[in-house]
């Protein structure tokens, strides 16, 4: 039983880090750039969900509404400001240093106004979870919230890329943006909107991050980020189904390893499986292969 | 952009050179202030460790001055970041010896302290560390500190736990990456073999790591841990508490000073650290005079409650007074002989302080007090008397 | 025995044969064409000659030797050289480190001396910086060593790349439509440029084209392909009049 | 240097890069030994020459050979580690001078070795692939490091990675890497002279490298990878030699970083992504493939924070805004057309006003 409960965490985790990949791997898979700033999105989100209901005691889902909406106000602000005047710059750098950037901004930023102190968030989710087995397997709420929404999240980003217009323009640009402009599709717009659900994305993201773990400091999306990256491009980057599937090896696997292998050597082991999935796969599981036309 | 930049660098060059108008030649400020420098981590996530030693060492230094100084001299203070980075800690070291600093206080975690004793010892100059607390920060003899050792703790810790026989299985998690914490870790386990009780699991987490404790706290769980040792900060405790209750796992909780402030992190359900034990020299709502007088101020002044670094910061000060006063350090000595006085003074002192009474150190530079352990009841430190 | 002798050639992509069957027969010191139509497979015969793809089934035989399991790298080295239709040149690179980059094989000194600038680097490197501006003499690309190869107007360009193949000193050239872009002079130069190439250094050519006035000017023999298959095969002007070779061409055309 | 007549433009450009790094080093030495020279500037001077030279390195990676490594803050690890721990088990035994010199090889030999070994998948991948594949390992090292307690007593060498108690050690053994904890007691055998020095030398192998045929033939690769291989290039073994290269160097800067300071610790903010992220920024700042710029951009930048103290807290997020607004105003299509119409503008005008 001590499995299935390592191996249930290991799902919440993953379930996590999938709704943090769906957003890198939009915004990779149609901007083409890495978002460095991207776990920095899920800081902010947490902090104003934080402020929201913590500080002036609105209702948990009001508060996350507000941190959806105005984390995808600022993902389309940098966007606009400081991504999108470097997208054809001559070195695809360019845009990276700029997301470092923004990173560097937004952490100082909450720094200087929320302070270094750890801040204790309370969960969104007070359903306390169910109870198997005589008790012996013991499922939080928050985990089981968590894998709903990232499985709902999932489905609904699917439904949405696959069946409406605005989807069918993101695949487009994501495969040619050239090709996409000449037939009429206004990128620009598909590249603010992408970055949109990707803010968006963070703010859930954030709140079930800090739901499930719940302290809070400007560095909170740092590592959580960069796994989730990590994840991503384990599962190919560019692909949302990918995105989840990575999302959740890469929970499991750090779950089982600092179980059974150790805890000190468990983020070398999820590193060390990207490398090893890359050498099998150098797209990640579910990546196409793109070869250069000679 | 290249030129750009070559004139930029030759810009910064010159106005940095400037600013720092050359240090003087003997160090020290040599005129009739007596300087204390403090290093700590003043931003990132090691802030309110550092933000707390530089706050009480300032209103220390406020409270001296009000009352006429040290030996008649006017005590100027001045804190320098160091990001928890050792690089960084030495060099916020040599800015304040441009500012003509007499006496160090710091750095406040032990890697840096480690770091800069490297230089304190080429410059001969007392250094007084509030809270580094590895073995190798007062290697130097013109080294000093005012917590406990690591070992200590550790030691302590097990001894208590065992005298007290609070519980036969012992888990314990750790930060790995930490000095601190590995520290006290790698000596509780040594002294528990000599203390009657068993180390059913001892599990590590990493800097990058340390937002989900779920495996750590399930091992304790499952090898029957009826305590659960957290030799760590309280940032990280507060979330393992939170999270063994989700998990509903309830042993009694003890960790070390660094445990201390775990009723201040903001929103945090002090109910859930009820119960919860902790060695510490130092317990804000304890009820004599001085820690009352000590905690106003500090709330009055930066609106928090202090917690132990601060304590130990507000000795540190004081025992350089009352070292000085011993031995009659005036204007006008340099860096070295203020050093050479200190040396001998702090060693023939005893200090009523925050964190002890009657605090005596000798020439390792470890200060000899009482650890007191204390109980969270209520919402509030207890002493577990 | 003919220089070249490539037997049977054929490559599927997902079940589509883009060449099927391709024979082919070049004689050193033969200027040889290949035409046909856009999307005839012309470009995968050369990707299949110099390594880039892999055949499914047949054979490449160099003077002799079978290369067909070999690397485009051990191909160049065999002694096949080519340039490429959409010009793929080492654009951060001046002129002349262009040629000289090719010139790797024939000019030795170790990456110690490399690192230190000892031993052989300084009397190599001249030697190399000699070589190179005889090869660009020879396209008139002398005068321009210095500057940056993406700076070149664009028929300049397509003579560097040629320069660059031949400094690899190949047995063979492959030229994929070297008078793509060009206007009717820059035409006219490159032809005799490539005629004083087989002529002057002894090189054997095989070329892509679809500018029929450089076909019927400098070929001597051809081979036409149309839908991955070989269509007509022989004498320049033999070939130019086959009605079946109009007919692909005109229908392609329409 | 008249009567070499071909002096070429490349070789002159490396002769301005070494004067101006052997200028800088005599003008802070004078200040230093006139005393003119602030305590706090006189430390940050050693950290700016290693930070410069693992930028040479990176840039060797990023800008020659057109790989984006996110890890090299790893090999500096591995030259720190190596190093170290090569110093203080002869300290005492060997002669100081000797045993740096001694040192510096080992650091080098063994950053160069796991750069090598790194290499040989990581160069199979591509662009953004390659770019955290290396991440992944810089965390690889430092993570592996970090738990890894070493010892020797009379018995021999003894590892564990689970706790200091795990080595079984003899009483009087000494702990060489105490996990977390990592070295302690380093010689602090460098100076701001030695690390010019190692500059110095870092300059002229790579400077000296990419103006060569074995630099071409990088470079040729990262221009055009196809077209490389089809004049006979052999595209992994050059990759190879300029990773293993650029991770040499930058295990170099990592022996100056640990014989400057006692402790050695490997965590994040010595050796996390984070840093190798840091020195990226120094490169790209610098030009990418600019090896004098990022001696300049690693200079500069590393000064910058430290001599931004007064402004304490904000001085983070003012370095921030201005890394952002370089970037656009150096990179931005937009702005760069602007940029220059404005200075053709101002350039007319001056014309015209003098005429």
């Amino acid at each position: 039983m001590s499995f299935l409960t390592t191996f249930v965490n290991g799902l919440s985790l993953g379930s996590i880090y999938a709704i943090i990949a769906l957003g890198y791997t939009m915004v990779y898979g149609i901007a083409k750039m890495l978002n460095f700033a991207h776990g920095d999105f899920i800081m902010v989100g947490c902090y104003i969900i934080f402020l929201f209901s913590s500080n002036l005691g609105l209702p948990p889902f009001i508060s996350i509404l507000i941190a959806v909406v105005l984390c995808t106000v600022l993902g389309i602000t940098t966007e606009r400001v400081a991504y999108r005047p470097l997208r054809n710059a001559a070195s695809p750098l360019a845009v990276l240093i700029t997301a470092i950037g923004v990173s560097y901004f937004l952490e100082n930023l909450a720094l200087l106004i929320f302070g270094a102190d750890t801040k204790s968030f309370s969960s969104v989710i007070t359903w306390s979870g169910l109870s198997l087995f005589n008790g012996e397997l013991q499922i939080q709420g928050i985990t089981i919230v968590t894998i709903a929404v990232s499985l709902l999240i999932l489905l609904v980003l699917q439904l949405f890329v696959h069946k409406t217009k605005e989807g069918q323009a993101m695949l487009a640009v994501s495969q040619d943006r050239g090709a996409a402009m000449l037939m009429g599709i206004d990128v620009n717009k598909t590249i603010t909107l992408t970055f949109a659900i990707g803010s968006a994305l963070a703010a859930v993201a954030g709140a079930l991050l800090a739901s499930a773990y719940p302290s809070l400091t400007p560095y909170t999306g740092a590592m959580p980020g960069i796994k989730a990256f990590v994840a991503a491009v384990l599962g190919g980057i560019g692909s949302i189904p990918g995105a989840m599937i990575g999302g959740l090896v890469l929970g499991i696997i750090e779950i089982l390893s600092r179980t059974y292998i150790s805890s000190q050597l468990a983020d070398a082991i999820v590193f060390g499986i990207l490398v090893v999935v890359l050498l099998v796969k150098p797209t990640g599981i579910l990546g196409k292969k793109i070869q250069e036309k000679v | 952009m290249k030129k750009l930049l070559s004139v930029l660098l030759t810009v910064i060059m010159a106005a940095s050179l400037l600013a720092g108008c050359g240090k003087s030649a003997s160090g020290g400020s040599g005129d009739d202030t007596f300087k204390i420098g403090v290093i700590g981590p003043l931003t990132g996530g090691a802030a309110a460790y550092g933000t707390a030693v530089q706050y009480a060492a300032e209103i220390a230094v406020e409270e001296i001055n009000a009352a006429g100084g040290i030996n008649g001299m006017k005590v100027e203070i001045k804190a320098e970041d160091d990001e928890l980075d050792a690089q960084k800690s030495v060099n916020a070291y040599n800015t304040l010896k441009d500012w003509g600093m007499d006496v160090l206080v710091g750095s406040v975690t032990s890697a840096c302290s480690i770091a800069v004793s490297e230089e304190t010892k080429n410059d001969n100059m007392f250094q007084l560390s509030p809270s580094g607390s590895a073995t190798e920060c007062v290697k130097y003899d013109n080294v000093f500190r005012v917590c406990f050792s690591d070992p200590a703790q550790g030691t302590a810790s097990a001894q208590y736990i065992g005298t007290k026989g609070l519980a036969s299985k012992v888990g314990v998690i750790y930060d790995s990456s930490d000095v601190y914490s590995s520290g006290i870790y790698q000596n509780f386990a040594t002294e528990a073999a000599n203390q009657g009780f068993e180390i059913v699991s001892a599990e590590a987490f990493t800097a990058d790591s340390k937002t989900d404790f779920s495996v750590q706290i399930q091992k304790a769980k499952d090898a029957g841990a009826e305590l659960v040792f957290l030799p760590i900060y309280y940032t990280e405790a507060s979330l393992i508490l939170q999270q063994a209750d989700k998990m509903g796992y309830k042993p009694i909780f003890f960790g070390c000073d660094g445990l201390d402030g775990i009723l201040g992190v903001e929103n945090f359900d002090t109910g859930l650290a009820e119960g919860a034990m902790l060695l510490t020299p130092f317990a804000a709502d304890a009820t004599d005079e001085k820690t009352q007088k000590f905690v106003k101020a500090f709330e009055d002044k930066y609106g928090i409650t202090p917690n132990q670094f601060g304590a130990d910061s507000y000795d540190a000060v004081y025992a350089i007074k009352a070292a000085a006063e011993k031995e009659g350090v005036k204007a006008g000595m340099s860096v070295s002989e203020i050093c050479e006085a200190l040396k001998k003074g702090i060693t023939e002192i005893s200090l009523d302080g925050l964190t002890s009474t009657g605090m005596t150190w000798d020439k390792s530079g470890e200060p000899t007090k009482e650890p007191k352990a204390v109980v969270i009841q209520n919402g509030a430190y207890v002493s577990a008397q | 025995m003919a220089l070249l002798d490539v037997k049977d050639l054929s490559i599927t992509f997902g079940g589509l044969h883009a060449v099927e069957e391709f024979s082919l027969s070049i004689e050193k010191g033969q200027l040889y064409g290949l035409i046909g139509p856009n999307g005839a497979g012309k470009t995968t015969v050369f990707n299949l000659l110099t390594g880039v793809y892999k055949p499914t089934q047949g054979s490449i035989i160099l003077d002799g030797r079978d290369i067909t399991a070999h690397s485009t790298e051990e191909i160049n080295k065999d002694g096949i050289a080519r340039t490429f239709q959409n010009i793929r040149l080492f654009h951060k690179l001046s002129v002349i480190d262009n040629v000289k980059t090719a010139l790797h094989r024939e000019f030795e000194y170790s990456t110690f001396e490399a690192m230190f600038h000892c031993g052989r680097y300084a009397s190599v490197e001249r030697e190399m910086e000699k070589k190179a501006i005889e090869i660009l003499k020879v396209f008139s690309l002398d005068t321009v060593s210095s500057i940056l190869s993406s700076n070149l107007p664009y028929g300049q360009q397509r003579k560097l790349e040629i320069a660059r193949a031949m400094a690899t000193g190949p047995k063979i050239l492959l030229l994929d439509e070297p008078a793509a872009g060009m206007n009717p002079n820059e035409t006219a130069e490159l032809m005799e440029t490539i005629s004083l190439i087989r002529d002057r250094f002894g090189i054997t050519i095989l070329l892509i084209e679809h500018d029929m006035k450089l076909v019927s000017g400098i070929c001597e023999h051809l081979t036409v392909l149309n839908f991955g298959k070989i269509l007509a095969e022989g004498d320049t002007k033999e070939v130019l009049s086959d009605p079946e070779v109009i007919r692909a061409y005109l229908g392609d055309d329409e | 240097m008249k009567k070499k007549i071909n002096i070429s433009k490349t070789s002159s450009q490396r002769l301005i890069t070494y004067g101006m790094v052997i200028a800088a080093w005599i003008i802070l030495e004078i200040f230093l030994h006139t005393g003119l020279m602030s305590s706090h500037l006189e430390g940050l001077l050693v950290p700016m020459a290693y930070y410069a030279i693992v930028a040479v390195g990176l840039n060797l990676c990023v800008g020659i050979l057109g790989e984006l490594s996110l890890g090299h803050a790893g090999f500096m690890c591995v030259g720190a580690f190596s190093s170290a721990l090569f110093s203080l088990l002869t300290v005492g035994k060997i002669p100081d001078g000797l045993r740096f010199i001694l040192a510096l090889f080992v650091g080098v030999l063994f950053s160069a070795l796991v750069g090598f070994l790194v290499g040989i998948p990581v160069l199979r991948l591509n662009g953004d692939y390659l770019a955290i594949v290396t991440l992944a390992f810089g965390e690889i090292i430092k993570n592996i490091i970090n738990a890894l307690y070493l010892g020797v007593d009379s018995k021999g060498v003894h590892v564990s990675f689970e706790s200091l108690m795990a080595l079984n050690m003899e009483p009087e053994g000494t702990v060489l890497i105490n996990g977390a904890m990592g070295v302690t007691g380093t010689p602090h055998d460098a100076n701001f002279t030695i690390a010019v020095i190692l500059l110095l030398f870092a300059l002229v192998i790579v400077q000296n490298f990419i103006d060569s045929k074995d630099g071409r033939a990088v470079m040729s690769i990262r221009d055009n990878r196809i077209a490389a291989e089809s004049i006979g290039i052999p595209v992994t073994s050059y990759k190879m030699l300029a990773f293993t290269i650029s991770a040499a160097v930058a295990g170099m800067a990592g022996v100056v970083f640990s014989h400057n300071i006692a402790t050695l610790q490997s965590t994040s903010q010595y050796f996390g992504y984070n840093v190798s992220i840091m020195i990226l920024v120094y490169v790209v700042l610098g030009g990418i493939g600019s090896i004098r710029g990022s001696v300049i951009a690693a200079s500069v930048l590393y000064l910058l924070p430290e001599l931004l103290r007064g402004l304490n807290k904000y001085r983070m997020l003012i370095y921030s805004v201005v890394l952002i607004a370089v970037m656009i105003v150096n990179w931005a299509p937009g702005v760069i057309e602007k940029r220059t119409e404005f200075f053709d503008r101002i350039r007319k005008g001056i014309k015209n006003g003098a005429a």
